[in-house]
């Protein structure tokens, strides 16, 4: 024996940070969302292989038609390919939230942890914190969409700025309770540096409600995508996405419901499936909630 | 003249008679059912509610060309001479006469013109007016260039002398786009041309209820009672406008389907336009009837930069051109071809400058390799056309969609920016370079009057710096145009007007798109709607 | 000392629990929560529950009042009688009306067992409002009344408060109004003085005697506490692992246990006597305290906030390899004077030297590298130690920050493993997977992997089962043997104190009210605060361990 | 307590500052010319410089920072470049179909989704709970554009039962005012009682876990007074929480729900106002909404000590 460890592998660190409990007991909900989930994914990533049609090639003639053989969802206002495009369109749309979660965790996660330990810097950051939180996250997303145009860069940009601040907040109350805990103070006591116990001690206790929360930032700014391209701020319409194609085919809602029903059905689907997995996640990772069945 | 289809499918009465828990339910909501149709007036009152193409914000018809606030201004403002359906100049608040050398032009007011506030229209409130209008229109600038003097000899009489004659200059004091000269109280007029009037007094059929005005939402107008109409009958904007209501609300619905929903179940009275593609919603409606009011419609166009490549080469300019279908265009912005129409005229079909020459490509398909070959001659770079494509406006969006796919497909580098109309208008007056902020391409949208003339097409100007956005510096335009206004005869304007088209479509100017009509919809109660261009509320009645 | 000895052959039964079997409803093939147990309580007996943690003493008080975790546990077995009906099959609303009006109950913690947003007269009003039909006035005179019965202060004034403005003791006082205000037969009481001070503790322990004596209760008292049981018990019943180990009258368990399993606990019952002096054999002040101060909160923004004095005017010494005991109450300032000793806190007064450094004005930074030399061992074993981290990565935190290589680090942990009587295979184990025990060894191994002069043992054994708590305070005393550790022991458990301290320091209200050798602040104490604290430490005059009266000191 | 009121609303002025100052860059650095929209299609460049510099576009960006400041002490919010009209008449004319399809939907929200999560959480695990998680998962994941337009279609056109659109002032008649709000603010509900209940839901299973729910319980306390006298209000701080932070939710939805039903509130004022650069109403509108998204948090943070007695401030 007495091999002397070396750190811990990444993926048993990882185990390790978000405290798995040693029973799983996950009900079937969250195994169809997962499998849901998976299979948007991989259709939308094969997109390009899989669509019968270019998602942008227009045929005039055929413009607003029913299913046919050609068009197996008929085709939109362009006469295009309905169905490429809601493939294609995932492409973009999961980019989105999964950026938007992504991005604004990772940034939220360095200010709240800076802000969580330095009180000087904690004073600055969390007004202007506030003031972000206080604009409404839908004004201030159309006017950055305004400011930047409707790229897909600068809708992502418009969706995870409002995320930050609730991020920074967890992150924040996480590492202000976790700051009490005995096991920080004696790493005090033995002398590790700050930085080293902001990342080492820390860091790790925000990683479960991160995820979390990362699940449903996710969730949430597919959804705003959506919004933002009904109000007019949404990604151009070169490039699908389940919002804008949801957004150009509203007014046809009542004459070919099918615009709005197969981008808003997988829309639906994979934000249900994101929800139900992160509130799995969350049932699995809630200290609280298990301490109410322990 | 009228197209007509009144829509009648036998179906849909049936719905308020289900049975059972849909019923009961249905009592439940007792108290609201009857409230459904507000429209349906007050004390004996007839209302028309009309959701109009775009909000009211503006209420300086002289400061914007905007449609609805020139709608609006129709609506409180008379003008002295108006337009008929056969494009020719009436007296509307004035009678004139014209000196033999066709300088001097005097114009008489006629009896019982007052405005709102009371007081009587004098010679000296229109020539405020028309010097306040000089200032902003183009073709009003045109004669202003040419005028000795505009004055009030009395109260009754306005004396407007020239310098050399200007034929077109009741046409275009009569002209109904995009600024027509409405007469305001002198106080109103001469203010500054740059900054927006406040005070709403006109001398119009209707008068603005100031109280009940909300900016991009709703506007009200009143009968004037003292109104007096000509006696003849009303024939475009000319003619006698005699106001059967007594109220007319303009209320702005940011949702086509909305509006169609509200207008079947009677929210509403009439919708000024409506989207081609919805049309079906409203095959079911037995009482909605849907028409084209406007017989010309508007004209679509592509606008090119002159200043920087690849455009700045008239080869590439034709290459782009001649990529262009009409038909791929209209299919995808109205769908239904009853509603649009090919037309390589740039003075647009239906009127009496139009000319098709140089437009073959353009109406029959495009001609992706002749375009192909023109770029190849012209040694084409790869440099990126910059190709604007605003969001927010449907009439617009699907333009740059098909014509960028269009240039591709003949070798163009396209590069497609979306943004919403605002900063489309804002960045189409950058003369910065393309890659810095500038542009290659952009479309919009015309009333067929507000082109159908040389000396008004904005699109034809050729000043460079001057011109319109895209700043073509031509000579050969300004002569032809000069060539125009000195044309004293319809038939040597016919003449000018064709060079013009094939000068146009040599060194394009602009790309006709083609030409497309807006259906609009009422409940039939609302009835004596006269074809105009302009969604006039006058003649029009409500029955019960 | 005197134990209860009456006799109950003619009283009545009240509660009669037959062969009762609890087991978890998700795993019914794991061994039972609790296994066939049997006992009967009689009208006016008090039957005391005895047993460690986890060995099913609450679950019994659970089952009788029907409130076990719906989704987690079931009476799968046996019966509990009451009057005649078995409370087992009783439904619902039969069972609920039972509640308070024949059987009550109160908890462990005061704190959080009454709802914090109702005011508590309302809350005790609440028991009559569902057990019966009295008028306003009626209602408020019989809440009256059994506050006062509850010997309850200023009751009009109480009887308006919220939970959070009374004292732990004034919201047991509450629970148990609330409790008997009906005049239940049987009153199960779980561990209802474990979270009071012992001073609150005397107190309640002998309300809850003389309320029982008035009305005739019979008491079902749950603890841990061998001390509670010697005051307070007639019968005794020994749990372990969800069985009944042994039962019998309070004198002869305590005299002449049966059961290996009841020896072996009483033996781990730490005397009050302190341990026989060890020579000071003079080398040196490992630790030197002078004039600490600290001060709470101050000035506010805007509002001018109150100060808390939390600690003043302390001083003390500690030499190598001796060991100092600081005993008090919660409040008393005691740990506070830990942690500004650690620098967890920054004293507002004062100097702290260790090993000959003055450390309370040291910046952070300047202040890292003399960190080694003081360390601690926290209360709650669960929390000390980081659980993310393999047992290893935190016992080579410290020597890593010192500069030390990795794989002597690592190596040397192993050893501190085994020294602390742990397998050197632990290293790379999660701390998840180690008993509470066991992980307070843990600590401890992390902090003198530091080699430190001075260990401070905040209440460290407190959250221990007895028997652990013996062990873990053998491994102290060698391991201070072995390494000349001087020892900084806080606690409030006198007994405790006694088995380990050379010196001990009393603290009330922040201040040092007495500081001696432990023998003669134990047996000898000077302050009215001491001999308050002695005096109602419970079984003070029995030798538990031996089974004997203790010698009158 | 008077102490802390003060200290929170002292405490607003630094973050509506920076509100302000934020708001103002991010207009004045967004392309897009107010000018250019009063203009309209053939204004040439030198017409569109006149009516900027008549409007103050062309001052340095402090001078009309300082301006606007200015005005804004004295409660002035500007004039609209666009309709030349005042923002505070504006924004005091379009509030209140906001403020009452808003209230409405709140208490709507509260009193269907506060019962659910109760029962949700006492049924823990049953179909009950199952069925409360699903439908407040599903709220959250159908855009709410989508719902407008089903309950359109559902109640207004197939059986007729409700107007499709538009907005009566309750002052009017209640009637119709309710006959046409029902709509928008179910439609704005779906998203608020899912959020609402899902707190409600958790914060209640927290609560039920806690001893002085057992000490309830062990006094014979029938169960719903169990679950609303003792648990509900001790679960009640994070729901007011989620309530008021849920406002901001409210109000991205209010500016969609304003589109759908052609309601003439604030939302479809904002949204109108960014798309065409009227940047006096969209500061106002921005500086408002935080304004009073702040102060309902203030209000709402105050409300904790009348459900709490033990926060004290």
């Amino acid at each position: 024996m007495s091999v002397a460890p070396q750190p811990a592998s990444r993926l048993q660190w990882v185990l390790g940070a978000i405290a798995l409990p040693k029973r799983w007991r996950i009900g079937a909900g969250p195994i169809v969302a997962a499998l849901v989930l998976a299979a948007i994914v991989i259709v939308t990533l094969l997109s390009p292989v899989i669509s019968p049609h270019s998602p942008m090639a227009m045929d005039a003639l055929e413009r607003l038609k029913g299913p046919s053989e050609t068009y197996p969802l008929g085709t939109d206002a362009y006469g295009r390919d309905v169905l490429s495009r809601v493939i294609t369109g995932g492409r973009v749309s999961l980019f989105i939230g999964i950026g938007a979660a992504v991005v604004s965790v990772l940034i939220g996660l360095l200010i709240g942890l800076v802000s969580g330990f330095f009180r000087l810097a904690d004073a600055i950051i969390m007004r202007i914190m506030d003031s972000l939180m206080a604009i409404p996250a839908i004004l201030l997303a159309i006017a950055l969409v305004a400011l930047n145009g409707p790229s897909i860069w600068s809708v992502l940009f418009a969706i995870t700025i409002p995320e930050i601040p609730r991020v920074v907040r967890l992150v924040r109350s996480v590492v202000l309770s976790a700051r009490e805990e005995p096991y920080v103070e004696a790493a005090i006591t033995l002398g590790s540096s700050m930085p080293k116990i902001l990342w080492q001690h820390l860091m790790p206790n925000t990683l479960a409600p991160l995820i979390v929360q990362g699940t449903y930032i996710c969730a949430s700014a597919i959804l705003t995508e959506a919004i933002l391209s009904f109000l007019g701020a949404g990604v151009s319409t070169e490039i699908p996405t389940w919002g804008n194609i949801m957004a150009e085919g509203r007014v046809y809602f009542q004459l070919k419901p099918s615009l709005i029903f197969w981008p808003g059905l997988m829309l639906s689907l994979c934000i249900l499936s994101i929800n139900l997995l992160g509130d799995t996640a969350r049932d699995m990772l809630d200290p609280r909630l298990k301490k109410r069945e322990a | 003249m009228m197209k007509q289809r009144a829509c009648s499918h036998p179906a849909s009465r049936a719905l308020r008679t289900r049975s059972g828990v849909a019923g009961l339910l249905a009592a439940t909501f007792l108290a609201s059912a009857s409230l459904i149709h507000p429209a349906t007036a007050q004390d004996g009152e007839t209302t028309i509610t009309a959701v109009m193409h775009s909000g009211l914000r503006v209420l300086d018809p002289i400061i914007t060309t905007a449609h609805i606030t020139r709608n609006h201004g129709y609506m409180i403002y008379d003008v002295l001479v108006a337009t008929d359906e056969n494009f020719e100049p009436q007296p509307q608040m004035a009678d004139w006469t014209i000196s033999d050398d066709n300088l001097v032009y005097t114009f008489t007011l006629r009896d019982g013109l007052t405005f709102h506030d009371g007081e009587p229209v004098t010679a000296a409130d229109a020539v405020a007016s028309l010097n306040r209008w000089g200032e902003r229109d183009s073709g009003g600038q045109l004669i202003f260039d040419v005028t000795e003097s505009l004055e009030a000899t009395d109260d009754k009489t306005i004396v407007w002398t020239l310098e050399k004659p200007f034929p077109a200059l009741l046409d275009t004091i009569g002209k109904q786009s995009a600024i027509p000269p409405f007469i305001m109280p002198e106080r109103v007029a001469s203010g500054s041309a740059d900054e927006a009037i406040t005070d709403y007094t006109g001398s119009g059929p209707f008068v603005f209820v100031e109280e009940e005005y909300e900016p991009g939402v709703s506007v009200t107008y009143e009968k004037f009672e003292d109104y007096v109409p000509r006696d003849e009958e009303p024939s475009w904007m000319a003619g006698g406008k005699d106001v059967k209501v007594d109220r007319v609300e303009w209320v702005t619905m940011p949702d086509a389907q909305t509006t169609i929903n509200a207008l079947i179940s009677g929210e509403i009275d009439y919708i000024e336009q409506v989207q081609v593609d919805l049309l079906p919603l409203l095959e079911t409606s037995q009482d909605v009837v849907v028409e084209t009011r406007d017989d010309l419609g508007y004209q679509t166009i592509g606008r090119m930069n002159f200043l920087y490549p690849p455009f700045d080469d008239v080869k590439i300019r034709q290459a782009a051109m001649m990529a262009l279908s009409q038909e791929d265009v209209l299919g995808t912005l109205i769908g239904n071809p009853e509603y649009y129409t090919t037309c390589g005229a740039i003075f647009g079909c239906g009127t009496p400058l139009a000319d098709e020459t140089g437009s073959e490509t353009l109406t029959s398909g495009g001609d992706v390799e002749g375009a192909k070959q023109l770029l190849e001659e012209a040694g084409y770079d790869n440099t990126p056309v910059v190709l604007m494509q605003p969001t927010d406006v449907v009439s617009l969006t699907a333009q740059p969609v098909v014509a960028a796919q269009a240039l591709r497909e003949a070798g163009f580098n396209v590069d497609m920016q979306a943004m919403d109309w605002q900063t489309l208008v804002t960045r189409r007056a950058s003369q910065a370079e393309p890659s810095e902020g500038g542009w290659n391409l952009f479309f919009t949208n015309w009333m067929v009057p507000e082109i159908n003339s040389p000396l008004i097409s904005p699109m034809l100007n050729g000043r460079g710096d001057e011109a319109w956005f895209g700043w073509p510096t031509d000579e050969k335009i300004e002569e032809l145009r000069a060539e125009f206004i000195a044309a004293d005869t319809p038939e040597k304007q016919k003449e000018v007007a064709a060079k013009i088209q094939a000068h146009n479509m040599e060194n394009v100017n602009y790309i006709p798109l083609g030409q497309y009509i807006m259906p609009q919809a009422r409940r039939d109660n609302i009835t004596g709607m006269i074809p105009s261009p302009v969604p006039v509320f006058w003649n029009v009645e409500k029955s019960e | 000392m005197a134990f209860k000895n009456r006799s109950f052959d003619d009283a009545s039964t009240v509660l009669d629990i037959r062969d009762l079997t609890v087991r978890l409803l998700d795993r019914p093939e794991a061994a039972p929560i609790l296994d066939r147990i049997s006992l009967s309580i009689r009208s006016g007996e008090t039957a005391c529950l005895v047993g460690e943690s986890g060995s099913g003493k609450s679950v019994t008080s659970l089952a009788v009042m029907g409130l076990l975790p719906k989704e987690a546990l079931a009476a799968t077995g046996g019966t509990i009688d009451m009057e005649g009906q078995n409370l087992l099959k009783l439904g619902a609303q039969k069972m609920r009306e039972l509640r308070a009006s024949r059987i009550s109950m109160i908890f462990q913690e005061p704190m959080t067992a009454l709802n914090p947003v109702m005011r508590v007269g309302d809350q005790i009003e609440e028991v009559l409002d569902t057990h019966a039909k009295f008028s306003a006035q009626e209602k408020k005179r019989r809440v009256i009344d059994i506050m006062n019965q509850v010997h309850l202060p200023d009751v009009e004034r109480i009887y308006r408060s919220y939970p959070h403005q009374l004292s732990g003791g004034q919201r047991q006082r509450i629970m148990i109004a609330m409790a008997i205000i009906l005049e239940p037969q049987l009153l199960i009481a779980d561990e209802p003085t474990t979270a009071l001070d012992v001073t609150t503790q005397k107190q309640i322990l002998s309300l809850i005697a003389e309320l029982q004596e008035k009305h005739g209760t019979a008491v079902l008292f749950i603890t841990h506490d061998m001390g509670v049981v010697a005051e307070i018990a007639d019968t005794v019943h020994v749990m372990h692992h969800g069985e009944i180990v042994e039962q019998a009258p309070v004198g002869e368990l305590l005299r002449t246990p049966r059961k290996d399993y009841t020896k072996r606990l009483l033996k781990a019952v730490p005397s009050l006597v302190p341990q026989p002096a060890r020579p000071d054999e003079k080398r040196g002040e490992a630790l030197v305290v002078e004039g600490l101060e600290k001060i709470y909160g101050g000035q506010g923004f805007l509002v001018k906030r109150e100060s808390t004095l939390a600690a003043t005017n302390v001083s003390f010494s500690i030499p190598r390899g001796r060991t100092l005991g600081i005993v008090g109450e919660s409040g008393s300032g005691k740990s506070t004077v830990a942690r500004c000793i650690l620098r967890l806190i920054d004293p507002t007064e004062g100097e702290v030297r260790v090993a000959n450094t003055e450390i309370a004005r040291l910046s952070r930074r300047a202040l890292r590298p003399h960190r080694r030399h003081i360390q601690i061992v926290f209360q709650d074993p669960f929390r000390s130690l980081n659980p993310r981290w393999t047992i290893g990565e935190s016992l080579i935190e410290g020597p890593l920050n010192t500069g030390e290589d990795r794989t002597k680090a690592m190596k040397r942990a192993q050893e501190l493993l085994s020294l602390v009587g742990l397998p050197e295979d632990a290293v790379s184990r999660y701390p998840h997977q180690f008993s509470g025990g066991q992980r307070q060894r843990i600590a401890i191994a992390r902090a003198i992997a530091m080699e430190p002069d001075v260990l401070v043992a905040d209440e460290a054994v407190s959250a221990l089962d007895v028997s652990v708590q013996a062990q873990v305070l053998k491994l102290l005393a060698d391991l201070q043997k072995k390494l000349g550790i001087a020892l900084l022991f806080i606690t409030h458990d006198l007994r405790v104190a006694a088995q380990i301290c050379d010196e001990v320091i009393v603290m009330q209200h922040g201040r040092v009210v007495e500081h001696d050798t432990a023998a003669n602040v134990l047996s000898n104490p000077q302050h009215a605060y001491t001999r308050a604290l002695i005096e109602a430490a419970p079984g003070r005059n029995w030798d538990f361990a031996n089974f004997c009266e203790l010698p009158a000191a | 307590m008077l102490g802390y009121i003060i200290r929170r609303i002292l405490a607003v002025i630094p973050v509506m500052t920076i509100v302000a100052v934020f708001v103002f860059l991010l207009l004045r650095l967004t392309p897009g010319d107010p000018a250019a929209i009063i203009a309209g299609d053939m204004a040439t460049p030198a017409q569109l410089d006149r009516i900027r510099d008549s409007l103050g576009l062309n001052d340095p960006l402090y001078v009309q920072f300082i301006t606007w400041v200015g005005n804004l002490l004295q409660g002035d919010l500007g004039t609209s470049i666009i309709s030349n009209t005042s923002v505070t008449g504006m924004i005091s004319e379009r509030i209140w179909p906001t403020v009452n399809i808003a209230l409405l939907t709140i208490i709507i929200s509260v009193l269907l989704a506060v019962p659910m999560g109760v029962v949700a959480a006492w049924r823990h695990k049953s179909w009950i709970d199952y069925g409360v998680m699903s439908f407040s998962v599903l709220g959250f994941s159908i855009p709410v554009f989508v719902i407008g337009y089903i309950f359109i279609q559902i109640f207004s056109n197939e059986l007729r039962w409700l107007p499709v659109q538009g907005y009566i002032p309750p002052s009017e008649s209640i009637g119709g005012f309710l006959a046409r709000a029902i709509l928008p603010c179910l439609t704005l509900a779906t998203i608020y009682v899912a959020l609402i209940a899902r707190m409600t839901r958790a914060s209640m299973l927290e609560v039920l876990g806690e001893d002085y729910i057992r000490t309830a319980r062990a006094k014979g306390v029938k169960e719903d007074i169990v679950l609303f006298r003792h648990a509900l209000r001790n679960a009640a701080v994070p729901i007011m929480t989620i309530i008021g932070t849920g406002f901001a939710l409210l109000i991205g939805g209010v500016v969609v729900t304003e589109s759908v039903f052609n309601i003439p509130g604030i939302g479809r004022l904002t949204v109108d106002a960014i798309l065409a650069r009227d940047y006096p109403v969209i500061q106002g509108m921005i500086l408002l909404t935080s304004g009073i998204y702040v102060l309902i948090n203030l209000l709402i943070d105050l409300s904790y000590t009348f459900i709490d007695p033990r926060i004290r401030y």
